[in-house]
């Protein structure tokens, strides 16, 4: 078992994929001689050459319909988009091409495709750097979205990724990048679709994904110490998504919380609580609650930021408004 | 110009007439509410289809806008298949899914119909990419229109295309006009679109997109260049469509004398006085071609009536590749 | 009173709106010289000339950012982005740009520019081009959002956008343009944020909005048959929402359907029941319902497309399944 | 080259030095963890920013990209607000919720530094267009670098103010690299950016851009083509980032050969002699410049520092405009 960091999971992801596909290659800006705005792909130009690691001009739109385009000519690209804010510029690309063109042709060609990119707040960025599209793009029937939180799903769900034959969206979160795991030695897989216990517990359920399962895990040590037992699931994949798991979970402990880092207003995490109220309706115990950012955008002071992202406190005081924990 | 033998011409002008015609079918299924949504029709702009896609072999790719009949049936595809799918049906090319702007025909590499206006240009770079990475030897004919230029994709595409030095033959339909706006309405190069190219040290030629000869020989001389060379080249053939942009457009913006100008420049009537003056073809010829057009039509009629519709389990089909 | 269409009433709004300011301008994509793809602009390059009405390039996001920088420096631009779907391509200028100047400028910049759309499904229009984005929009911090779905709102919301000093995204259903209604003589505004109640009853809430309405009315006149009463209320605004109305609904009628066009997974709809759960969570007889288009590119055939948008018959087995009814 | 006096000699080495010294200084407080997330430094690029602001009237817009302080701040906006804005503090331009790359100055018509590459653009020509449309005599500087022509809008903006006419002056900062990506990586027009000027009719230039006389003399004839006849200019100014990309970027992806080769045109340097050479400033007049510069530098790092925090009354205020 080696200790991985989630930057050197996919970097050793990448380089499976280079070695054991010879149709792959990686796009992508400043991935190359830069080696990589958040190191991702370091050291993958100098062993594997410029055919396979391919520098781009700042131009989202042309590289990921390139991407798109080599896909459908029997090409595995793995194209970086530097950040989920600057995939708004591949947006046509991705949701009007990518997710539509199997459709359309009925089957005839296919958008094997991997973008990946980065996503969320906390580095103090500022508004126009610290977004969080990934649901989004989850909304969109013809593409897949994954986005881990740890080293050991980072690797798995990118083996799983390669293996599709479908433009999956990989959402990295730019604040997890050094979370640090035991790898398995064994070769893995972890299935998209299908989130994962982190916790188990029976007072309350805590569903997040991504940069939001450190203040789920936060969370539960406040909780714990309450005496309150907290069953962290984590999403992993937001679309396709089985419910099943979540819905066990539910009916458990018949108290909901989902963290979710965008907005209030049409949150991804709103649409997990719609479904859950629906179909585990009679066995809640209150409502579903749903922690967000605030409705603004990321302001650069971190004194906010800290304040208008989720956090600790904000999210103990809804769960006590909600079930007086 | 070159030179073309009987069986040339035969195939042009059969080619072109059956696009003609096709397309005034559709023209009147649409009328009768056969056809729906939008439809776009390319008469007018026959040569270039024809006329350049006649250069290509199998291995290249072609890939095109949402008025794709034109070029769908230059490269070969089922008007069968085509009718039923605007028609909305099984038989369709897409079982109905894909629609008048979405023709597909892995098959033929006919890589598509697309209906957002510059989308498809990084995706055939994207192909070009492909084909360069694979060795092999095609090259990538993208079709696009006058008003595309003026989406910033177009100009990515180009750069990326000459940065990577790859197999693309970037060709410019200018019809003069993007739905109801002229082109000197939408571009300050409007006079010379076609030099786009030369700041990527791109080869470049505007040529008459009106004749299928004119068309014939500049694809093949650019199609060499790439061929030979590897990197892009660009075309741009003056054009008009006869009708207007969709069937939901009177052309109102546009003056009758105009469209009577473009009109006297038919590439059909045009292509068929050449054959006959050079004694390529006989009246009787022509009409033999005009016959087993007017049977292909109908044809496709009876067939895009009689196809089945598609039912749900179609609509829920192919959202995502599986492999079973 | 005058009878007019929403497409005349928008018509008239545009002119109001050139009349009574002479900041303002509108451009877009062939709203002069092609009399506008909808016709919405028709008459107005006759009337008001070149300099008033600018018939763009196709070039989205740059006549979008051009009409944000133009509003930045004193104009009042209305500008139409011909589709919902080609605003993709804008995105950015819409997301990272017009919504965030005044916050990012900490108020010293504004942005008042109207982005008039089209959005919705029906037209057999195929997989790009019947797509409701509405929703993503509306979770935008700093954008407003409305939908109108007849000609008396049509004009009304029209009004008050114009008076607004943000980014308003006016959102037309390409289905609704020939709706019909008496339009008031005198002068009035539809103030942003406030849904309607369009039918008053007391055992089922139906929320919907513009393309949608119609079919609301529907599946009120079909449960009206079974003497069930339901109340509607169509939202207007997405963003802001007044909630209070709606929670006084639900609060006396007990249950709640949604009804919104976009795909199942992560829709708008999904986040107002989201809301309705947490805030009347104790009033509810049952969870929320929400009917969406299913989870698939829209197919081109009439014969699909009728049963990918939500419809009279699946909403009325929802609806049986959820209630009894 | 145009003859300067003294007094503006002593403005454009007062303005270089000012910006050289709090971009040294913004590097130590980022390194200290005052300033946080990105910060983009200007250092060897100071001409530019000096240069053409200087030629602008106060109606003239100015709007550029994520290294703006030095724009700003030869614009003349006030230091201690800027510093106090990369603090994160309350006395910031923005009370700390623009940051370093979203710097604003209504007053000045300091229309903004944007963080989009290439989305500025359009928005620039949009001010142009404002100013065409109020019939104002004003203008639009506008610099972006040569990462951002690669955009789509790029493009897209320069054949609107082209085909519109408008008055902005198109500044290319073309410091060779976007990120760690040369520009002959990046575009297949990498020697003549320029000339994507051309093709519109637009009046263009390439210019040393580490010499502030020829900067100033460049600005000044290209800001009084446009306001002579309205339509837009561009000029493309060689200069290099003495620096890296951000305070994260160690830019090792560029010889250091290459650097010092650059580091020897250092603008301040080059000027200082000039200004020397030419009898405009003595020894003493440039030390005095100097100290100045040295407490201005203070201040707004005392001031920064002293400022108190934002509230979360500050971070949900400005989301919506509102009457009161
Ligand atoms: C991004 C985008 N914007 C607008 C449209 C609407 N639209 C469809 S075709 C068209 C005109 C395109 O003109 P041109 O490229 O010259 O092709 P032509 O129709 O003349 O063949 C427009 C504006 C679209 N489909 N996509
Ligand atoms: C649309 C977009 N893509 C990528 C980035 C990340 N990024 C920030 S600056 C930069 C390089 C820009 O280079 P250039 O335009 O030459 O300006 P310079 O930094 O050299 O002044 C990149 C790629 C971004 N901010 N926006
Ligand atoms: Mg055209
Ligand atoms: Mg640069």
């Amino acid at each position: 078992m080696a200790e991985l960091t989630i930057r050197e999971s996919l970097n050793k992801a990448l380089r499976e994929a280079l070695d054991n596909n010879e149709n792959v290659f990686i796009m992508g800006e400043d991935i190359g001689m830069y080696g990589g705005p958040y190191a991702v792909t370091k050291g993958l130009l100098e062993e594997y050459g410029s055919e396979k690691i391919m520098d781009t001009p700042i131009s989202e739109s042309g590289f990921v319909g390139a991407a798109i385009g080599a896909s459908m000519a029997g090409m595995k690209p793995i194209v970086e988009i530097m950040t989920i804010n600057f995939s708004l510029l591949a947006m046509d690309q991705i949701v009007n091409h990518a997710a539509k063109i199997h459709y359309m042709s009925d089957g005839q060609l296919s958008v094997p495709i991997i973008i990946r990119t980065v996503t969320g707040a906390g580095g103090r960025m500022g508004a126009t750097h610290s977004q969080s599209f990934e649901g989004w793009y989850a909304s969109v029937p013809g593409l897949k979205v994954v986005s881990p939180s740890n080293a050991i799903d980072a690797l798995g769900l990118f083996r799983s990724a390669i293996n599709e034959n479908n433009p999956v969206i990989f959402v990295e979160h730019s604040m997890l990048y050094g979370v640090k795991n035991e790898i398995p030695d064994q070769y893995y897989e972890t299935p998209i679709g299908l989130p994962k216990v982190l916790e188990k517990g029976n007072d309350l359920t805590l569903i997040a994904w991504s940069g939001m399962i450190p203040l789920a895990k936060l969370v539960s040590t406040e909780l714990n110490k309450r005496n309150i037992n907290t069953e962290i699931i984590d999403l992993r994949s937001l679309n396709p998504i089985d419910f099943e798991l979540i819905f066990e979970s539910v009916k458990k402990t018949n108290k909901v919380v989902i963290l979710d880092e965008y907005w209030e207003t049409g949150s991804f995490g709103s649409y997990i609580s719609s479904v859950i109220q629906e179909k585990c309706f009679d066995y809640l115990d209150g409502p579903v609650g749903v922690i967000n950012s605030l409705n603004v955008p990321m302001p650069y002071s971190a004194e906010l930021e800290d304040k208008v992202i989720p956090n600790i406190d904000r999210a103990l005081s809804k769960i006590k408004e909600l079930f007086g924990f | 110009m070159s030179n073309i033998d009987k069986e040339t011409a035969r195939s042009y002008l059969l080619e072109m007439s059956k696009i003609r015609h096709f397309e005034e079918a559709c023209g009147r299924m649409y009328m009768q509410g056969k056809i729906k949504g939008f439809l776009h029709l390319y008469i007018g702009e026959e040569a270039i289809a024809v006329g350049a896609i006649s250069q290509l072999t199998n291995q290249d790719y072609v890939i095109t806008h949402y008025r794709d009949h034109g070029h769908a049936l230059a490269r070969g595809m089922d008007p069968n298949k085509i009718m039923a799918e605007l028609y909305g049906k099984k038989g369709g090319s897409s079982r109905g899914k894909g629609g008048s702007m979405h023709l597909f025909d892995k098959k033929l590499n006919f890589m598509g119909g697309y209906a957002i206006v510059g989308g498809h240009l990084p995706i055939a770079i994207g192909l070009g990419l492909a084909l360069k990475k694979q060795k092999k030897d095609g090259i990538v004919l993208c079709f696009f229109g006058d008003g595309a230029v003026n989406e910033g994709e177009f100009h990515e595409s180009m750069n990326l295309a000459a940065l990577w030095n790859l197999p693309v033959l970037f060709y410019l339909e200018n019809n003069q006009y993007g739905m109801g706006t002229h082109v000197k309405k939408s571009s300050a190069a409007a006079d010379i679109l076609y030099k786009f190219a030369d700041l990527y040290g791109m080869p470049a030629t505007r040529i008459d997109g009106m004749d299928v000869l004119t068309v014939q020989d500049s694809a093949k001389e650019a199609i060499n260049k790439i061929r030979t060379n590897g990197g892009p080249v660009l075309i741009e053939a003056m054009t008009y469509r006869f009708k207007g942009h969709s069937m939901a457009d009177p052309a109102s913006y546009r003056e009758d004398s105009e469209v009577k100008q473009w009109e006297d420049k038919d590439p059909i009537l045009l292509f068929k006085e050449y054959v006959k003056e050079n004694n390529l073809l006989t009246d009787i010829d022509i009409s033999n071609i005009e016959n087993e057009v007017k049977v292909i039509i109908q044809n496709c009629l009876k067939f895009a009536e009689n196809s089945p519709l598609p039912d749900m389990s179609v609509a829920m089909d192919k959202i995502y590749y599986s492999d079973n």
